[in-house]
């Protein structure tokens, strides 16, 4: 097993899926002769050519536009938007275009496509700049959403949705291109929309993705110091949504925090707890709690920045409170 | 065709007089309720559609947008295909689940029938894209109406073809609105063919009321899209109905239409028969009949077809059948 | 007081605000010679003239940027976005410059603007057209999202949002524009970030909106013949949530059922379902039931279509379902 | 400013040499991380923003990308301001919530500083149309990088810019680079003037790395702005400094950017300046020092400001303060 981060996560489910695909190819904005702008991409234009890792004019509709059209022809693009921030202008061409063509056409139609897009706050980008918009896209059915966390599940989860042929979301997260982890040396993939336990833990269950996920495990470090063992769940894919894992683990638990990054009204989080309490009715001991940004726009200042966003403490201090301790 | 024969003359007013019949019955369809939704009726353009399919090769693709069922019929799509899609039946193209402006047949080169304007042009510069990257011989057709021209995909798509040099033609249908609004009252330039100056794009007009005139221009549109890059072809045309069912039509005065009614291309293109010889009123009377009748077989077959079932509901939303969509909440 | 349709109190409150505002103008596609693809604004053209009734190109970026623009230098524009569809086109502009432009520049800028414009499903119009966006432009913070559902609603709110400075969307619903209801005769405003009581009931608490009010009233004829006595809490504003009366009728009733016609997932019913176990825990009789359309795009075939939008039936059964019987 | 006397001369040459050394000490906040997120150095370019400020009266208006420091001070912004918005600071222009890419003054009809490529092109339409609706003399400069001229935005702005006939000066900075990529690698035609064909609109094209001709260029275009309609103008510059601090810049040759360094705005301003006789070298040393120093001091004022209070977290998100925000989920 190799110690990775996950930027070589990513960077090696791409080299290796288009040295084994000639149908692949890479698209954006600064991704070729620049490297990639979180260096994601980098060397890959000496090694694939321009034709294969295409730099692209700063146009994220026509962006996402023509790798849809260009998956209609057989081919298998990745298109990379700077940030999900821009996605909100290819928005119409994944939420109307991608995720419908197939059901629209009556299934003429297919849209292998990847759409892999960093989110996430904290890095004092102001207001347009560090949104995490992960819920908006995932409301959209047709579409799949990952957005894993680890080098092992990017690594997998890339891989395997590169030989699917339904269109992906991939959110990746600004922050976590350096976090480690370990891969297995040689090939492997991760079935995609399985949600899966990061942690195990008896007496509250923490249902969290993406960048929190980490964010959640410091908090059960701590829990655990108190005696709290928290079980956490990582959705891994928020389209389609893997509940089951969740079920079973509040079903032993009881309570539940659900933790993500991005706004909280109309959120993640809220779907998880409307789930819950409708399939765990009679196990819930207490409501399930919901912690994300506060509900405002994310300020530059890092100081307010910080503030508005979840940390461990405030993971902790919610489990507490959904635990009555 | 390549409008050289007699027969290619006759094939031609065959394809306008369907195109014109089947709309009419579409629009019957649409007042007795049976289809639904909007409805954008071809009339008056029909030159166009077979101009342009009459110039396009076996390697040759066509996008547009939801005014779509002319250029679906000339692309290969049957009368009666048509009928059921719009009457929303599983035997339509799209099993009845895409209706008026969502007309597909993928194995006929002909790509839609997309009703977010200008949303075909990223998408048809994809195509081209796609074809390019693998090495093919393939060019695109991408038909957009004028008021299309004035939305950012336009821009993206155009500006991306001529950047990385895609086998792609730009047709612009000008038929003079976008709804209600004259090109002048929403463009820049009412010459639609100078936007493509902007992109350093060869480009042309044509007569769009000729379907000979229009092939001639998509002929060469597509020969320097494949050696070259891509072309900007504008065709002048007008719709003779409103822009959809129900429209109000407060915004040309009548005269105007009365005008451009004279240059019907139908009527044109049967003088043009008849003057050079390749037919005879009672033979062009001869075809509208059997036209007529073809269609009305046609419409009866469709809507005779069945419905697509209710499992259809939850069919093709994805490639992945393991996908199982929540029904509960 | 006055029957008047939706369409008509649209129309009056914007005219009677225009008469008495010289600030407010409106812009939008065909809203002007055309008379509104929904003649809402027919008539508007030829009284106020072409300078305040400005027909726009094709090009909803532009159509809500340069509104944003003009509220910046003090006038009040109204775009019109001709269906929420679209708005998808128009979104970075919304929820990223009229959301954003205020908090972001520290309090210099005002957004006194209103973007109007109708979703809904139900008229056969495919996947792309026929969509209740509602859920991802309440997403973010720093909006207004209204979404009445009667002629006195929308004429009220729409006057009271033009005398107010924030950034309004107003949703309407194509398919309620001929619905009747009375106004009064004179001059009357609803005041914004309302909920209001449909309907009194002991039984059970329905939450609903726009145009699945009026399937709720339906449902809640239907369940009084059964004996059940329904109340009606109607939002009318999603964004910012008033959820106090909807606390004040659970607490009553001990049960809800959420009716929205948006897709279910990441949908406004969540959010209500999960206000609801959090503030009501103790008050749960049963887990609050969520109705929607079907998880799926919608499709063009009538009978399809009409089976996965939500109706009085599904409304009943699923009330019956939170209070078993 | 007029550039007629030796005055307007060294005011130039002291708002470029003031522009450059706040540049420098942003730089220097950034490395020592009291200035975070995205930081995009004016260096190379600040010709451009005093002709463009010098051209403009109290009814001209102005709105930019990120890349803001330069026209915030020409606009009349002071230093010290500055500094407080990018460290973070309750004194910054925003009150330390926009941040670098969000420098603004409607007081100095300065509106920002935006950061989404292309935005504040739909938005400067925006301006010039309340403007143009209100009945006032005001007018437009709204600013732009290459690339940024190829998004729909652009697009869709200079569109209507014309079809309403606004008062407005479309000014793009061709710093031949948008982030890593050559225009000529995302755009259609490199002269990005040429765009403005497309649609009629009157264009000009000026040295961006002099101030006295991009004041001409946008004097003319003002006028033209204010009593015909949109102008576009394309200034042609080049950034000596990488797109944001962190660049890797491995899309450039060192000898091209070594190039246009002998083309110092500044110190071909300093040669001009002396060889006019409206100063030598020691009164421009002078000056030099003397910016120095007012530099040292704003930064040191910026540096020394307050945080803002933990209740900016919720203030000004709406105008409406009775809106609670809800804080617990
Ligand atoms: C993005 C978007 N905005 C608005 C509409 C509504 N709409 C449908 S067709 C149309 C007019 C298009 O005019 P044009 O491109 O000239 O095509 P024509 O109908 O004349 O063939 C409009 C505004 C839409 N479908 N998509
Ligand atoms: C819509 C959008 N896409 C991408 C980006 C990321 N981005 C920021 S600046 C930039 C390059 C812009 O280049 P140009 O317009 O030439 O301006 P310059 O930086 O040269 O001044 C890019 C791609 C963004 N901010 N917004
Ligand atoms: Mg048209
Ligand atoms: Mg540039």
């Amino acid at each position: 097993m190799a110690q990775i981060t996950i930027r070589e996560a990513i960077s090696q489910a791409l080299w290796e899926e288009m040295e084994a695909n000639e149908k692949i190819f890479i698209m954006g904005e600064e991704i070729g002769v620049w490297g990639g702008t979180y260096a994601v991409t980098r060397g890959f234009y000496d090694h694939f050519g321009a034709d294969r890792v295409r730099d692209t004019p700063i146009a994220e509709g026509v962006i996402a536009g023509a790798a849809i059209g260009a998956a209609l022809t057989g081919c298998r693009p990745v298109a990379e938007i700077m940030t999900i921030n821009f996605a909100l202008l290819a928005m119409d061409m994944i939420v109307n275009h991608a995720a419908k063509l197939r059901y629209m056409f009556g299934g003429q139609f297919s849209v292998p496509l990847i759409v892999r897009t960093p989110g996430g706050g904290g890095r004092q980008l102001g207001a347009t700049h560090s949104q995490t918009l992960d819920a908006i896209f995932a409301h959209f059915p047709g579409l799949r959403v990952l957005a894993p966390a680890t080098p092992y599940d990017c690594k997998g989860m890339l891989k395997a949705a590169l030989r699917q042929d339904d269109p992906v979301l991939f959110i990746e997260n600004a922050t976590l291109y350096q976090k480690r982890g370990e891969v297995p040396d040689g090939e492997f993939l991760v079935p995609l929309g399985k949600s899966d336990i990061k942690r195990s833990g008896k007496d509250v269950t923490i249902v969290t993705y993406s960048k929190m996920l980490h964010v959640c495990l410091d908090a059960a470090k701590q829990l655990a110091k108190q005696g709290i063992e928290a079980e956490i769940v990582d959705l891994r894919t928020l389209r389609p949504l893997d509940m089951e894992p969740v079920f079973e683990s509040f079903k032993k638990t009881n309570r539940a925090v659900v933790v993500e990054e991005g706004y909280p009204t109309f959120g993640v989080g809220a779907e998880i707890a409307a789930r819950i309490q409708a399939e765990c009715f009679d196990y819930m001991d207490a409501p399930v709690r919901r912690i994300a940004q506060l509900d405002v726009n994310l300020p530059y200042n890092r100081t307010l920045e910080q503030a508005a966003i979840p940390n461990a403490d405030t993971v902790v201090k919610a489990v507490k409170e959904v635990m009555y301790v | 065709m390549n409008f050289r024969s007699k027969q290619d003359y006759l094939e031609a007013y065959s394809q306008m007089v369907t195109i014109r019949r089947l709309e009419e019955k579409c629009a019957e369809f649409y007042q007795q309720g049976k289809i639904g939704g909007f409805l954008h009726l071809y009339i008056g353009q029909e030159a166009v559609a077979v101009g342009i399919s009459a110039a396009m090769s076996e390697h040759d693709h066509l996008i547009t947008a939801y005014r779509d069922h002319g250029v679906a019929y000339t692309q290969g799509m049957e009368p009666k295909v048509i009928f059921a899609e719009l009457l929303g039946k599983a035997t339509g193209c799209s099993k009845g689940k895409g209706g008026s402006m969502h007309l597909a047949d993928t194995r006929l080169n002909f790509w839609g029938g997309h009703a977010i304007v200008g949303a075909q042009l990223p998408l048809g510069a994809g195509l081209a894209l796609g074809f390019k990257y693998q090495k093919k011989p393939d060019a695109v057709v991408c038909m957009m109406g004028d008021g299309a021209t004035n939305i950012g995909y336009f821009h993206e798509a155009v500006n991306l073809s001529k950047v990385w040099n895609l086998p792609i033609v730009w047709l612009c249908e000008n038929n003079q609105y976008g709804m209600g609004t004259a090109v002048e009252r929403a463009s820049a330039v009412s010459e639609i063919r100078r936007k493509a100056e902007g992109y350093g794009i060869t480009n042309d007009r044509c007569n769009g009321m000729n379907p000979a005139e229009v092939y001639k221009a998509v002929k060469r549109a597509l020969k320097h899209a494949r050696e070259e890059g891509p072309f900007f072809l504008e065709a002048m045309t007008y719709r003779f109905h409103g822009h959809s069912m129900g429209d109000p039509e407060r915004y040309r005065d009548p005269s105007e239409i009365r005008k451009w009614r004279e240059d019907d291309p139908i009527g044109d293109w049967r003088q043009i028969i008849i003057e050079k010889g390749f037919g005879t009123e009672p033979e062009l009377n001869q075809i509208d009949d059997q036209i007529m009748a073809e269609i009305a077989v046609a419409a009866q077959w469709a809507d005779e077809s069945p419905e697509p079932g209710m499992d259809e509901l939850f069919a093709d939303l994805y490639a992945d059948d393991s996908i199982v969509v929540s029904r509960e909440f």
